[in-house]
């Protein structure tokens, strides 16, 4: 009786539950990392979509066509994001796809994408997404090399000449550390020590210490939460007074609640989002941005963040490109690539044949953590 | 802050996670005392702790949150202890080892699933509040700066460690432990139930998990993937202790702690992680019972 | 009449039973024949994954089901092979690094040869070592280019070891052979890689090759060390192996990439140019166009057709019965003239290799090519303790069924996330951790053995009884006659 | 006559306790020697210092000849020993026949590479041990259960499958661990008439017991161990009457 039991309850298991059947509306695929220990990235990519899918549909859809999104979640795992881009690409419906979140899934169904000819929207970070440039491939978020040339211009102004970097071992990382590595000596600025802490790490004061031997004039941290806040926790306890820039990996409100004191003065590039309200009225993006933190708190009750951003930029930039061209993937694709001064939350977008990110240094504010809220830093 | 006084600081950050990792290989040392189980779930017991303290802690304070997540933690204990008795009879070591890793990873999966992936700030027990920051206490000592917070670890650690050493040498049900541990068939005939010592030992180790869960996570933070890496290093601990030794399953978390620490400062801190590991296998090279015990006649 | 028909249904029997042992075989084949014919596009992408965790599960099948020897970092030797490829045929090692990687290999190599030599252990082992290691940071620093230093070292290294063979008394041409062995992998090695720089990559078939060497390398001298250790101690050095491995990935950027590209935009390994005959034939069974991926399909098919008849027939030859005996008694066994340590070796060193085949195919997956540590990591073993444990632990079919199960369960799993259901407030999201866990623990207190191996002893008892019966029955009917 | 197995001056102690104490004894071919004592007198000990499972503390040990110290057990047994062990050590995850195959494994060479690719000797070894197993098998009357699981044979049978597990692998001697104990009086008597048969067959035998019935009327020569010591040795009528034995080991008999 117990072995019945035990094939019966695997072959329920195995039992797929049928999709459903695409009806009239325009369908986009959507990838997220909405599990394991990205979730704080990919979560508010995924509410953000289901907001704007909710409110596009309100207003009667594109030319009176609804829209419809197959969320699907790779968990951070590059198999899992192939999976699910293959069951995308097997549906002649989907237009077009946005996400992954991470740089690794995002590289893994690149190809898949460029081949099916089904335009890929990353909200990744990494600049391999992009260079060298496949035709059917973009991304929104900023690249991390704006983001470095952000924090390089920032420190130029405090005239910083010696740094002490620590990043995350994961992806986001490891890349911004790339980037360091290739735009910090143009500008001048030595690096005097480099270390790195494991993602799941709880204690970077060996890390810290043997920076301050190197007696940088300022800290440099690039990672993901919640590494960065222990640095900030463990450098305040050590007394280090030197200035800590961090990434924009930071850019949520998780960062403030577990750093606590130690989050004070602490400066990093961050979309202008988080600034919204201190941003000159001339400046192009601040209606756009209010109207979605405004609409992101309200649907949702908590803070909107850049992660998000990513993704309402990768859902406009789509269903505008469907607005004007119809449900084609290769014209949706060319009309992508000729989109210019499109105004999103990470920044104006001037997409080319040769520039799929479309964003410079320009995206970026300068921001500094003060009273706990973040400030635009002078 | 010249030389010593950095070197004073990784001993006090080694100290407070060797702690850690030596409660957590007193938990390995009970189980495997008196079930010959490497029980994978350790880490997640903590992970529990400090998770049921981090949710609760807003809502009830701490007088309520810290004993409920002492409770929670043994509670897992016995539904653990429950996976691990029940094929106890066709029980070979493959077997139970494959149903701890499956136990493991399914409270984090469970975790995830209740309490998200965000990791959660826990207030200190002796919190300062200035300014609507909760901040920790921060004190001078020998050059370092230790946090309030770190002390109550060292603190917590040494009276759970001296209860658990008196419990194991004094007390009834402790001495009916250790000799159902020494020998199940002589137990059994002084009518001491096997199976019940075995849950008392999961859920003593359960407690101490879980109470090392609630000390620490005010010093960096809760999250639902904070078990592995915890129960791992914890591990490694008792190996190097030699598994079932207590005196040496803390002195081994101790000194793992302050090694892993003074190496990622010192050397190099890509692979600060992998100074346990390395550690592990060396230990299980050389002395699989452990650096710290008299060598086990060979019979 | 009695021993007539006894014969006769013996002799039937045994004409029978190779026909009857060969149907499944012949089964599977043309299921793989047949499968892309039809399947969509997205199933095939899986059943190549499938392939690439059956081809793994053998393995690991072959190690923790029959040997009974446990292993949680399995993905480890995965990874391996998945990076030798991946870096031999997209991302030649950088020059500098040349010498120091090539001297390393050379010190694998001549360990692995001082072992299975001199079957030196303990201190004595250790001093060996020490002698080579200090022979290759030596060997390292002078330039090994042109045949008189070649010549020199050769002299130096081997001299040096059979001196180190006489003084501790280990046989001075054996240690011999492992100071000449150092130098000359060293030396080819340093070749072989400047010239795989020099082409910009080589093909995949040569990345595979050496991704199995190197692992079967790394495989003998782990497994030499750690398989003299006993149940939950061998399972946490493999855990701890398997974890250090994932780290080095991460870390060694200028070799692996690091964590954060991975190494991206690996070819896939063509089985067929386009106009061949096998290409037609393939192009014929498969109804439609030939695409890349269902020509991988067949690759990958192909060496699980492969793996799968190599585990049974070494299952069922004396090596295997040695290893399966070393899981049922391992005193026994050595009581029976069985060299325990010698057959846990192997079977580690072939389950390692598989894993290693496993890994080149992943990354030379059609119209993918990308591979990233985080697809390495200690779930990634624990994943696949689960489709051993699911198929049945002394089952090389069970190990596919497995692989199946846990599969279509993923799949399953992406669906679900997809339909975002809310219970009591609770998003059902992620739940792999969960099913897994549960599964692992559920199979191992209901069903040991697991499904096959459950289903199989059911039908096969039964048939058993069935046939003693019947013949109980022609017995009493005919009166014995002995 | 050569001796077969030769103890000198062997003994083994476990931190303070001496299991066995400076023990001396020849195995010659041909002579069924048992070797009795009281409970705990150190005679599985012996058996296992001679099968390597355990290093002698002092002392020497030949096996054919050859010295036995420093050699694993499974180099003893291809010297040409077999053993059966006191609790049954049999492979419960293989069948009855696979069990004997595995008993021919010292005196056959196949590799695992000529296994997994089916060469052609492997096809000729594999029948040449089918056969040698079936024979066995045979002798001890197991050749209808070839196919069930090992572990499903009831006590004595599963006795009888050690045994020929133990004959498959050719051996000079074979010692048997308590064949005896948890035998009913026909089993018991089962084995010793399979005994005489392997013995007639040329094979020397050593029986560890403290079952006298069954040891008196097969050996030829008895050994007598207590605390660990040799206290006699000569045939069994010889042995049984000495005062000595009588009082270490049969107690008070009268």
């Amino acid at each position: 009786m117990k072995r019945l039991l035990i094939v019966m309850c695997v072959a329920l298991a195995v039992g797929c539950i049928a999709g459903a059947a695409g009806a009239a509306p325009y369908v986009i695929g959507a990838i997220f990392s909405t599990t394991g220990d990205n979730a704080p990235l990919g979560v508010p990519e995924r509410e953000t979509v289901e907001m704007l899918v909710k409110q596009l549909n309100a207003k009667g859809g594109i030319k009176g066509r609804k829209v419809k999104v197959e969320f699907y979640d790779d968990g951070g795992k590059p198999e899992q994001a192939v999976q699910a881009c293959e069951k995308l690409r097997a549906n002649k419906d989907v237009l077009a796809i946005i996400g992954p979140t991470l740089s690794g899934p995002s590289l893994a169904i690149s190809d898949i994408c460029q081949k099916a000819g089904i335009p890929l929207v990353s909200c990744a970070a990494s600049i391999k997404i992009v260079s060298p440039v496949k035709s059917y491939v973009f991304k929104t978020a900023q690249s991390d090399t704006h983001a470095v040339s952000k924090v390089i211009d920032m420190m130029k102004r405090k005239k910083i000449k010696t740094v002490g970097f620590i990043h995350d071992a994961n992806a986001f990382g490891a890349s911004g550390r790339d980037e360091w590595k290739a735009l910090s000596p143009k500008s001048g600025i030595k690096t005097v020590a480099v270390e790195s802490f494991n993602t799941s790490d709880t204690d970077m004061t060996s890390q810290l210490t043997s920076i301050r031997k190197a007696n940088p004039d300022a800290i440099v941290c690039w990672g993901t939460n919640p590494g960065p806040a222990i640095v900030a926790k463990n450098a305040s306890r050590l007394g280090l007074k030197q200035p800590i820039y961090m990434s924009h990996g930071i850019a949520n409100q998780e960062f403030i609640n577990l750093a606590q004191r130690a989050a004070e003065g602490i400066l990093f590039p961050a979309g202008k989002l988080l600034v919204a309200n201190e941003i000159p009225k001339t400046d192009p993006q601040r209606n756009v941005l209010l109207a979605y933190s405004s609409g992101f708190t309200k649907a949702y009750k908590k803070p909107a963040n850049t992660f998000g951003g990513h993704a309402y930029d990768a859902f406009m930039l789509v269903t505008r490109a469907i607005g004007k061209v119809g449900p084609d993937r290769a014209k949706i694709r060319k009309e992508i690539e000729n989109t210019k001064a499109f105004v999103g939350v990470s920044g104006v977008f001037n997409f080319s044949a040769r520039d799929h990110n479309g964003l410079t240094k320009q995206a970026f504010a300068p921001v500094v953590i003060s009273g706990g809220k973040w400030r635009i830093a002078k | 802050m010249e030389f010593t006084g950095q070197f004073a600081q990784l001993i006090v950050s080694g100290i407070t996670s060797g702690c850690i990792y030596a409660i957590v290989a007193v938990g390995f040392s009970i189980i495997y005392n008196s079930t010959q189980v490497i029980n994978f779930a350790q880490g997640e017991f903590v992970m529990a702790g400090a998770m049921i303290a981090a949710v609760l802690m807003d809502k009830t304070g701490p007088a309520i949150a810290l004993p409920l997540a002492v409770a929670g933690g043994c509670a897992l204990g016995v539904v653990t202890a429950m996976f691990v008795l029940a094929p106890l009879r066709k029980a070979s070591a493959v077997t139970l080892i494959i149903i701890t890793v499956g136990a493991s990873i399914m409270y984090r999966g469970l975790a995830q699933l209740f309490w998200g992936e965000t990791a959660i700030a826990v207030r200190p027990f002796t919190p300062v509040i200035e300014d609507g920051y909760v901040e920790d206490r921060t004190v001078r000592m020998f050059g370092a700066v230790v946090s309030g917070q770190e002390l109550w670890v060292v603190g917590v650690t040494a009276v759970l460690v001296l209860a658990s050493y008196l419990f194991f040498r004094y007390s009834l049900v402790g001495q009916a432990m250790r000799a159902s541990a020494s020998n199940p068939m002589g137990a059994r005939m002084c009518g001491i139930s096997v199976r019940k010592m075995i849950l008392v030992s999961f859920v003593i180790a359960a407690g101490l998990g879980a109470a090392a869960g609630v000390t620490v996570s005010p010093v960096f933070y809760a999250k639902c993937n904070m078990g592995t890496a915890l129960g791992l290093k914890g591990f490694c601990a008792a190996v190097l202790g030699g598994l079932g030794n207590f005196g040496g399953a803390i002195a081994a978390g101790i000194i793992l702690g302050v090694v892993e620490s003074v190496a990622g400062g010192m050397l190099w801190s890509d692979y600060k992680d992998a100074v346990a590991f390395v550690i592990l296998l060396v230990i299980l090279f050389v002395r699989p019972e452990g650096l710290l015990m008299r060598r086990k006649r060979a019979a | 009449m009695m021993a007539l028909s006894n014969g006769a249904s013996d002799g039937k029997r045994r004409v029978l039973s190779p026909v009857l042992g060969l149907l499944p075989y012949v089964v599977f084949a043309i299921g793989i024949a047949l499968a892309p014919r039809f399947v969509g596009d997205s199933s095939i992408a899986t059943l190549i994954y499938i392939g690439i965790n059956a081809i793994l599960c053998i393995g690991l099948n072959m190690l923790m089901g029959y040997a009974g020897q446990v292993s949680l970092g399995h993905a480890a030797f995965f990874g391996l092979g998945a990076y030798s490829s991946a870096i031999l045929t997209v991302r030649p090692i950088q020059g500098p690094i040349i010498p120091g990687f090539a001297a390393g290999v050379g010190l694998l190599a001549a360990l692995v040869v001082l072992i299975s030599v001199t079957r030196v252990r303990g201190w004595k082992f250790a001093v060996g070592a020490l002698a080579l290691l200090l022979l290759t940071l030596f060997g390292s620093h002078a330039r090994l280019s042109g045949v008189i230093p070649i010549v020199a070292a050769l002299a130096v290294c081997s001299a040096v070891m059979a001196a180190l063979g006489l003084w501790i008394r280990i046989g001075w041409s054996k240690c011999m052979y492992s100071g000449l062995t150092l130098v000359v992998v060293t030396v080819l090695g340093a070749w072989f890689l400047r010239r795989v720089l020099a082409a910009g990559g080589t093909n995949p078939w040569i990345g595979i090759v050496a991704g199995v060497v190197l692992t079967g390398l790394i495989a003998y001298l782990v497994g030499n060390q750690v398989l003299r250790l006993r149940g939950h101690y061998l399972a946490m050095a493999t855990l701890g192996f398997g974890i250090i491995v994932e780290i080095v990935f991460r870390q060694w950027t200028d070799v692996t990439g690091g964590s954060s590209d991975g190494i991206f935009g690996i070819p896939s390994i063509p089985i067929t140019s386009h106009d061949s005959l096998l290409a037609s034939g393939l192009g014929w069974l498969n109804g439609a166009a030939l695409t890349p991926q269902r020509e991988y399909f067949y690759l990958v098919w192909a060496v699980v057709f492969v793996a799968l008849v190599v585990s049974v027939n070494i299952v069922r030859s004396r090596v295997g019965r040695a290893m399966r005996a070393v899981h049922g008694s391992e005193v026994a066994a050595e009581s029976l003239g069985v060299d325990t340590e010698r057959y846990k070796i192997q079977v580690f060193v072939f389950s390692a290799v598989l894993g290693s085949i496993a890994g080149s195919l992943h990354a030379h997956n059609a119209g993918i090519g990308y591979i990233n540590p985080s697809e390495f990591s200690f779930m990634v073993s624990v994943q696949l303790l689960v489709m051993v444990v699911v198929g049945g632990m002394a089952s090389v079919w069970g190990a596919l069924l497995g692989a199946f199960v846990i599969q279509l369960l993923k799949n399953w799993m992406l669906d679900l996330d997809k339909a975002h259901y809310v219970v009591f407030g609770i998003v059902l999201k992620g739940l792999d951790p969960i099913v897994f866990g549960a599964t692992l623990i559920l199979v191992m207190i209901l069903l040991p053995q697991g499904l096959v191996r459950g289903i199989a002893d059911s039908v096969a008892a039964s048939m058993r009884a069935a046939t003693r019966t019947k013949k109980r029955e022609t017995e009493s009917a005919v009166g014995r006659t002995d | 006559m050569d001796a077969l197995i030769e103890l000198r001056e062997v003994s083994r102690s476990f931190g303070g306790l001496t299991a066995v104490n400076r023990v001396n004894l020849q195995v010659s071919r041909g002579v069924t020697t048992a070797i009795i004592g009281p409970n705990g007198a150190g005679k599985s000990t012996l058996l296992n210092l001679v099968t390597g499972v355990i290093p002698t503390t002092a002392g020497d040990i030949a096996v054919g000849g050859q010295s036995v110290n420093g050699r694993s057990s499974s180099e003893i047994a291809a010297m040409g020993l077999a053993r059966t062990f006191q609790n049954v050590q049999l492979f419960e995850n293989m069948s009855v026949l696979e069990n004997v195959m595995v008993g021919c494994h010292s005196w056959t060479r196949q590799s695992i590479v000529s296994g997994a690719l089916r060469w052609v000797g492997h096809y000729r070894e594999e029948k040449l041990i089918r056969d040698e197993s079936m024979q066995q098998l045979e002798v001890v009357g197991l050749q209808e259960m070839g196919d069930c699981p090992s572990g499903s044979l009831p006590f004595g049978k599963q006795r009888m499958l050690e045994i020929a597990r133990a004959l498959a692998s050719r051996p000079k001697v074979m010692m048997l661990d308590e064949p005896a104990s948890g035998l009913s009086s026909r089993e018991t008597e089962e084995l010793a008439d399979l005994l005489r048969r392997i013995v007639a067959n040329g094979m020397t035998v050593v029986l560890v017991d403290h079952d006298m019935q069954f040891i008196m009327d097969i050996s030829d020569q008895v050994v007598v161990l207590d605390q660990g010591r040799k206290i006699a040795e000569g045939p069994p009528s010889v042995v049984q009457n000495d005062q000595q034995v009588i009082a270490a080991y049969l107690g008070t008999e009268a």
